[in-house]
């Protein structure tokens, strides 16, 4: 296995700067390699969109400066603009029925929603709340986002006691409670086959 | 009398049906497929319990389709336009199994932990969140979505129900056979089967014929003269105390 | 300015899966152009120790998965199980075949599936997509799924031109009949036979 490619490898992911140690044990080579496949991937980035960045006795990988106008656009997708539809969704689930956890966002809206949450949260549509429920932090709609809609509370929002209450979401949130005691309970009697999904 | 392999844990009917296929060593053709109908039915009598409440009437109508291929090796005549519409059961199971044999080195391939990473994008998490408000969004349209999300979330909610339903829909036909069975000593198993008002009734005669001679309630005999299939009760005291219980 | 630098730039950033149009309207090309730079990319990626991913008109970039072991360590650990023999049915179909209606998996099933899509949903290893067949929402694998094999494209999957060659076959054999017909409503009753029976 090349080493310059496995540094790469590892510094993308990372996605922080690493020193040059902790690249080196990572990689399972003494600190002059990793110092040497570091400056064998600097002269093959040459030709590419991003490049090695030194601090002291840190590197990451970053874009080139170049780029930096369409990067900032690419970043700024993320937070502005309208919302996807899966994004509405998330965020009307929390309006109607916050506070959540992410699992029971997801046993509502049926699909997987961390990338959702966390976009949801940089545009300061929803909070994280301070306490938890079953070691799961819970989310709410934002103060900001409340008051941008025009209201002063979620209960002013049409129908709401109706859909907060529905059986429909009632019923799959204790499925969920199901599951969760299902799983401590096969996990007591070590039936794993039978948890896996 | 063929060696009756158990199987003893199955996914579904086809998995089922391709088991006990490839238990037998046999290709699949539509002879083989007769050929373990009988192993094929005992073992969802016999795991009735075990299989889920909304998967068992798929069980059932394989075995349907099971029953229907073997009453026409007995009874070529024995047409059912619908029975024989779609993929017939040979080529859905052929099918099924490549993607089985498919499976399995994908299965060998997501245990490897040969995973590909994306960057890291939990740093982003550290930065301050400013408030961006979508332009697309105003009261009444969160109250749409709300009312959309519940309403998609019915057909979960109701899946035990209906899968309830068409267990009982079964049950009810198996009743009513047995019932006139006992009236009845002896009748055509086509002409019961051309009263039936649908496909659904049709397919449950068929597994209430099969389950009745399963449990020697019955005989199925084909005379030489007639076309039909005789049934006879030949144990009607018997099928009095039948506690049918198919499902 | 190279385009494919720049999408390299811009995919790297963003750390998500993102169209081609997006990729082309970021970078100010055609689509066309777009498409041409991500064949490019590819090329000069293969040297290095990250690759493109495709899954329908989106593309990312991950870690080549030779660097799994070393890459693991400096990420949060991802939890993905083993999957249960009806998951793996699903995902094998759907990698294969997709993108397929809930009808159309169940004819290759034999068995009712909405709760194993839902289930897959809930872990995010498929995903509906915007448009519909039939009326029925189609199911794609994710980029999670494709991430965990270790796969740049579905395509990579052993036999897939033939398990997938298979379908088209099928697909111009249904066209043909469905021309030949007057009745459209039989294709529909067709499949939902084959289930609700």
């Amino acid at each position: 296995m090349s080493i310059p490619q496995q540094i790469e490898a590892i510094l993308f992911a990372a996605a922080r700067p690493l020193s040059i140690k902790r690249l080196a044990e990572l990689s399972a080579v003494y600190v002059d390699d990793a110092e040497k496949a570091l400056v064998e991937l600097e002269a093959r980035l040459v030709d590419s969109g991003i490049m090695l960045q030194r601090a002291g006795n840190e590197v990451q990988l970053v874009t080139r400066p170049e780029h930096a106008e369409a990067v900032k656009q690419v970043l700024k997708d993320e937070i502005h603009g309208e919302l996807s539809r899966p994004s509405l969704e998330a965020l009307t689930i929390l309006a109607y029925r916050g506070p959540l956890t992410r699992p029971e966002l997801e046993q509502i809206r049926g699909v997987q929603s961390s990338m959702i949450l966390r976009n949801l949260m940089l545009r300061g549509l929803i909070e994280e709340k301070e306490d938890v429920r079953l070691g799961q932090p819970l989310y709410n709609v934002s103060f900001d986002f409340l008051r941008h809609l025009g209201l002063s509370s979620v209960e002013e929002l049409p129908k709401f006691e109706e859909l907060r209450g529905h059986q429909n979401v009632t019923d799959v949130l204790k499925d969920l409670e199901q599951d969760s005691q299902d799983d401590r309970d096969s996990q007591d009697s070590n039936v794993s086959d039978q948890i896996t999904v | 009398m063929p060696v009756t392999f158990r199987i003893e844990k199955f996914e579904g009917p086809l998995d089922l049906l391709l088991q006990l296929i490839e238990s037998e060593k046999l290709d699949i053709t539509e002879i083989s497929l007769t050929g373990v109908a009988e192993q094929y039915v005992s073992h969802v009598h016999e795991n009735k319990g075990k299989i889920p409440p909304e998967e068992l009437a798929d069980f059932l109508v394989v075995a349907a389709k099971l029953v229907y291929m073997k009453s026409r090796l007995l009874l070529p005549s024995l047409e059912d336009e619908e029975l024989d519409e779609g993929p017939d059961l040979a080529t859905q199971l052929r099918e099924y199994q490549r993607f089985m044999q498919a499976a399995t080195e994908l299965n060998h391939t997501w245990n490897a932990g040969h995973i590909a990473y994306a960057r890291d994008n939990r740093p982003a998490r550290k930065l301050v969140p400013t408030f961006a408000p979508p332009p697309n969004v105003d009261v009444p349209m969160l109250c749409t979505v709300m009312e959309r999300v519940i309403a998609r979330l019915a057909p979960i909610v109701k899946l035990p129900q209906v899968a309830m339903k068409r267990i009982v829909r079964i049950q009810d036909k198996i009743a009513e056979l047995a019932n006139r069975l006992r009236t009845m000593a002896k009748f055509t198993f086509a002409s019961f089967v051309s009263k039936a008002k649908d496909k659904q009734e049709r397919l449950v005669s068929f597994l209430a014929l099969l389950e009745l001679v399963k449990q020697r309630v019955v005989t199925a005999d084909q005379s030489e003269n007639f076309e039909d299939i005789d049934i006879a009760a030949n144990d009607l005291d018997r099928l009095a105390d039948l506690k049918i219980e198919f499902v």
